[in-house]
């Protein structure tokens, strides 16, 4: 055992040097962003209890043109969901004959902050409750209407919208709402484990080597702060539970479930990792 | 295919000034290069065409191929001589027609 | 036997004990493979020896061993290759073949336990494992050795 | 070799998802020759100058192959001989060259244009402008395509 820690360590001694060396080529950009004249906050202080000092947006991670792209909101491809979304808020629905609007006539008004405070307790279901699930929980309980299918266009467009009543604003999680700690609990031993044949945990990538390469993809932080997110891969905006099953896939693992408690615990430790960061929703990225 | 086009170009110019105008719509643009799950190819359908003309004198036109990205972004250059309106059309494979018109007010 | 096939079992020492009279031509099975005191393997895990240009085609193959998504190779043709490993240039000059040979099959057991970098012939692997990957290793036997004859070459 | 059917996804990703939009990898792509041809379709029977009168704007390393920006200039009074009629973009490695056509007027003020293109691979982009006396300028820029580490 002892022999193993000591070859180990020299291991790492040997590759120290051309290690840091590429680190330091790939580190977050040092940028700022403005959208609509509004600044983000893409780095700040980490939250006591964070494994990291500094927390860097997604953003920062990104070449110029990506960041480009999210810089100017008219040109963002990401802001046609937020469109569909403020027009989805009117359309009547269900048996109740209501719209979103029925019970929130103001949107930029009424869901100003929503975006930067979920996950919540929900004390009905005994458990997190994201913008999502919030959404289909007014459509059943208040209009009468069917929940939406996972990532129905729909749902990512009224989300996005949602969230994008709160740009700029700084993420913060209230952890102390129910047993809100219990599932950032569940969520922080989730984040750390390793899954599927190729053995990876979030932290792997997003904890011990973001700044760093896979391929070309500069790996971040992994933060969720702009999701509903257009990603240039698929073209469309990409919900978070979405990200989420394409990593857990990528590590050829079973694909957990969205909404799942396991995925809503991840959600809201991810979450809260993000803290004091700016939503960016819709968010651009490769 | 549910398609909106946006357009940003300034309210008002003087004579003979350059404005710079950003178009962007909603778009697929399907290539008709790739293949489904079952190995079929999916059709193509793409904008092909992009026009613009100022009080219906065409200024600039694009010939677009399926080279061009989802949701088709169009940035370019117009010399205002007078006030008017700008009328911005996209063609879609399938014969549809997406327009929309912004007016400028020449001082 | 094959005359290499022999140099490998003569070469590997007390393994090759444990193989005579068994099925001398088959590759050792992941669960089997053992870990020398000092971290390597020193019997190759295939029955056939390594082939370095199948090992180069693996170095690159997105869906083999695609170890340049984390480490550089200078003489390979493949671009945008990863950092999120060290440089194998040279590799050859740092590692014995059974150390090269322990790192791939079971990075963790060879390394240390908290590396990134999967284990490509071990099932000692993550939660979940997708349902048709069980007890399934990323790469073959053989395709292990291919690979550390490749490492091999990499010389300064 | 032990690969089953889905495991053709790849370590750190899907070789398979890389044409999840946009262009396919693994089609025939185009040659330069067939490049050539597009040039020589465009201009006549003149020579292309390469002088630097035709500014070409692509990023040296494009993120996503799926949205690439390009941007296009000519020095030109944009008015009598002096004015581009045409300016073509091209594509050499992809399935076809072609990308997009602008077309100017008196109108235009300036000859400049942008917008964002697929391209399948790294690979060189070509611009050719036509000016209303017959003249071809021509520029080209090498843009690096990344390959994605994780789902391509």
């Amino acid at each position: 055992m002892t022999k193993k820690v000591i070859l180990a360590a020299s291991v790492l001694a040997l590759f120290s040097s051309p290690v840091m060396l590429t680190k330091a080529t790939a580190d977050p950009a040092d940028a700022t962003l403005t959208i609509d004249g509004k600044e983000m906050t893409v780095k700040t202080a980490a939250p006591e209890g964070h494994p990291f000092d500094t927390l860097y947006s997604g953003w920062l991670y990104r070449e110029p043109e990506t960041r480009a792209l999210e810089e100017d909101s008219f040109e963002n491809p990401g802001m046609f969901g937020v469109e569909q979304g403020a027009e989805l808020w009117s359309v009547v629905e269900g048996t109740a004959g209501k719209s979103c609007e029925s019970c929130h006539a103001e949107p930029e008004v009424d869901m100003k902050g929503v975006g930067a405070s979920f996950p919540k307790w929900d004390a009905d279901a005994k458990r997190p409750i994201n913008i999502e699930l919030q959404i289909d929980k007014c459509r059943e309980e208040n209009m009468g209407a069917e929940p939406y299918k996972f990532d129905a266009a729909e749902q990512k467009a009224l989300t996005a919208f949602i969230k994008h009543q709160s740009l700029g604003m700084p993420v913060k999680l209230d952890l102390s709402q129910g047993e809100l700690q219990t599932w950032w609990d569940r969520g922080k031993e989730l984040y750390y484990t390793r899954t599927g044949q190729l053995n990876l945990s979030c932290s792997n990538c997003h904890e011990d080597h973001n700044g760093q390469m896979i391929r070309a993809d500069h790996l971040s932080q992994g933060q969720v702060n702009g999701f509903p997110t257009y990603r240039l891969k698929q073209s469309k905006l990409i919900s978070l539970h979405n990200r989420f099953r394409g990593c857990v896939r990528d590590t050829r693992a079973e694909i957990p479930k969205a909404f799942s408690d396991d995925l809503m615990a991840l959600e809201t430790y991810v979450t809260w990792r993000g803290t004091g960061l700016s939503v960016e929703t819709p968010a651009v990225r490769q | 295919m549910a398609s909106k086009p946006r357009v940003k170009l300034p309210k008002s110019a003087s004579a003979g000034e350059i404005i710079t105008i950003k178009t962007l719509i909603s778009h697929e643009m399907e290539s008709g290069q790739r293949k489904d799950k079952n190995g079929e190819v999916i059709p193509r359908q793409i904008i092909n065409k992009f026009t613009v003309t100022f009080n219906d004198k065409t200024v600039f036109e694009a010939d677009i191929e399926p080279a061009i990205s989802s949701n088709p972004y169009f940035e370019f250059a117009v010399k205002v001589p007078e006030s008017g309106t700008f009328k911005f059309t996209w063609v879609d494979d399938d014969g549809s027609v997406y327009e929309t018109e912004e007016a400028i007010e020449v001082a | 036997m094959t005359s290499t096939l022999r140099a490998l079992v003569l070469a590997s020492g007390i393994s090759a004990v444990a193989l005579t009279g068994s099925a001398i031509a088959n590759d050792v099975k992941p669960e089997a493979v053992a870990f020398s005191d000092a971290g390597g393997i020193e019997t190759p895990v295939a029955a056939q020896a390594g082939s370095a240009d199948a090992g180069k085609k693996i170095l690159t193959d997105r869906g083999l061993g695609n170890c340049v998504a984390c480490h550089q190779v200078s003489s390979l043709d493949a671009p945008f290759q990863g950092n999120v490993g060290p440089s194998l240039d040279g590799v050859a000059d740092r590692y014995e073949p059974a150390m090269l040979r322990a790192i791939i099959v079971n990075p963790k057991k060879a390394l240390y336990e908290g590396t990134i970098m999967p284990g490509f012939y071990t099932l000692d692997v993550g939660k979940h494992v997708r349902e048709d990957l069980v007890g399934q290793t990323i790469l073959s036997a053989q395709q292990v050795e291919d690979v550390v004859a490749y490492l091999q070459t990499l010389k300064e | 070799m032990q690969m089953n059917r889905r495991s053709v996804l790849g370590v750190f990703g899907g070789a398979a998802t890389v044409a999840a939009i946009g262009l396919p990898v693994g089609l025939a792509n185009a040659t330069p020759e067939d490049t050539m041809a597009k040039i020589k379709e465009f201009a006549g029977d003149k020579e292309p100058q390469t002088g630097g009168k035709l500014t070409l704007n692509t990023p040296e390393i494009a993120e996503n192959g799926n949205s690439v920006p390009v941007g296009v200039s000519v020095e030109s009074a944009m008015e009598g001989d002096d004015m581009v009629e045409e300016i073509m973009i091209l594509a050499e490695g992809n399935p076809n060259p072609d990308v997009v056509t602008f077309k100017f007027s008196e109108l235009s003020g300036e000859a400049i244009a942008e917008t964002r293109m697929r391209l399948a691979k790294t690979q060189d982009v070509v611009a050719v402008a036509r000016m209303t006396n017959g003249d071809i300028h021509m520029a080209k820029a090498p843009v690096k395509v990344t390959i994605g580490g994780c789902g391509g």
